[in-house]
């Protein structure tokens, strides 16, 4: 029973060289957050500093999960800045970031759009 | 590998795993199942099923000491409380000092107690017990709190 | 604040604090009579103190929402069994993110649960109970095997 | 009730500029760890990088020291380098920083010439 997948990283040339949006869908569990966290280093370790995690397919994310962007958030400050965003309007995805305080270390965005439009702002 | 002895009310049943992630949607599926069968709503449904996953997390994830090892799941029920209850074999530890690794834990203790009314964590030589337990008539929960303000 | 129902066994007594660090001193002595009282060897008595402890301090530093709440300590004992139960009237928390803070925590529960024979955390909307039970023959606890692995 | 005390700080003109001797005794429980990090941390702004924390007297030290002592160690790393030695002879205090894994983070000394020695070498 696979309940999640991880799409491919898309990158987008036109947001500057190191924009890159990353997607999983279905329930985020001890299962799959190895992988994204493997995902997540990897557009790290290629250069990209503005993450953006498209959630909106997930239904259910775990606190292994959670542990991961956090993770990461730390990374990108131990390497000199950066930023995770993340797209969610899953009331109860959004309210778990809440109860855990991710919300206070990620932006969360409604949409992709919502996403992109802040990504090129902050450019 | 379910025994329900009673099937209507599932008032005592039980669901033995291997210590495997893949485990974990099974898990879930059962803690569903259970909610549904004593009336929880969809978001207390919800609460108890994230609640139940985060137990079972730890059991494979720190208790088991192998993937031969085994995680046991049951269920208590009456009129007024629905308990699940995961149960592992091994030994309590501590948590991992992930130097550079850092995906910092420690938030499934405090979710569990978020999310469900009753969190019971029972540490002994014979392995580690954790009793989740939602009230039919339960004090809103942090989710329906935080809608209520949103809202 | 002591109330000794039995002073000869310790069989029900009380002790409640102001959650205050300056109280943690008066616990661990409270602890140590207790312990002494029930007969456990200098090693044991250590090993309950320090377990005491560290659960007066988690309702003090995570349960007490100021200093002026109370934190309360009762003992259970029969002739196997010395049980030593902290309560506090606070909510569950999230472990900290301390940014650049940097002491990480989450030792606080494996080490109880390293130095006596059960740990049960049990949380409700009502706060936080943990109790400490030692067993008069108990299976060799960490701090003996390491020493007898040492010598 | 005060079960704890904390020494003054000792600086070793003939160890190096980086050297300092820290003192504590007693029961170091949560009523003194946030006085023994702000220690430890004067310590390192003052450009301290080897630190030795005397313990000799001390016959119990709770899990929030501990984790100052781990933060201590991270820190330091953060900073590019140092090191914390830890002078205890005592058999459960010892015992502690083995269960907690502290043991892996720091070097524990019997005495305080041991530590000296030790310093001296790295040196
Ligand atoms: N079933 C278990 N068996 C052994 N150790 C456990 C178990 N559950 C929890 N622990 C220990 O307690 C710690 C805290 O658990 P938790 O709050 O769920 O956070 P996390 O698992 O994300 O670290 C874990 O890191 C682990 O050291
Ligand atoms: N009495 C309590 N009240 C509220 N939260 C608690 C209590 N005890 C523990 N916690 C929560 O559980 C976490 C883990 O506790 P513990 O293992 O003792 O480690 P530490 O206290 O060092 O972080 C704490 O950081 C805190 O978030």
């Amino acid at each position: 029973m696979r309940t999640f997948y991880i799409g491919d990283d898309v990158q987008l040339e036109h947001m500057g060289p190191d924009v890159a949006i990353l997607v999983v869908g279905g329930e985020v569990d001890f299962e799959v957050s190895p992988q994204l966290k493997a995902r997540l280093m990897r557009a790290i370790k290629a250069g990209n500093r503005r993450l953006i995690l498209d959630l909106t397919d997930v239904t259910f994310i775990d606190s292994t999960a959670i542990g991961v962007l956090a993770g990461t958030v730390e990374k990108l400050d131990e390497l000199g800045g950066g930023s995770l965003s993340v797209v969610s309007n899953h009331e109860k995805v959004v309210q778990i970031f809440e109860i855990t305080g991710l919300d206070n270390m990620v932006t969360i965005h409604a949409s992709r759009d919502e996403a992109l439009a802040a990504a090129t702002v902050t450019r | 590998m379910r025994a329900f002895q009673d099937t209507a009310t599932h008032a005592a049943s039980e669901l033995h795993v291997l210590a495997r992630r893949s485990e974990l949607g099974v898990a879930r599926k059962y803690a569903e199942d259970v909610a549904a069968a004593f009336g929880l709503d969809s978001d207390g449904r919800y609460e108890f099923v994230y609640a139940v996953n985060e137990a079972v997390t730890n059991a494979i994830r720190h208790g088991a000491s192998d993937e031969e090892d085994m995680i046991h799941m049951s269920i208590a029920a009456d009129a007024e409380r629905l308990t699940f209850c995961v149960r592992d074999r091994g030994t309590f530890v501590m948590p991992e000092v992930d130097a550079d690794e850092s995906s910092p834990g420690g938030r499934g203790l405090a979710l569990m107690a978020s999310l469900v009314d009753e969190v019971d964590l029972h540490i002994d030589p014979g392995g580690t017990t954790v009793r989740l337990t939602k009230l039919r008539a339960a004090s809103p929960s942090v989710l329906e709190t935080a809608q209520a303000q949103a809202g």
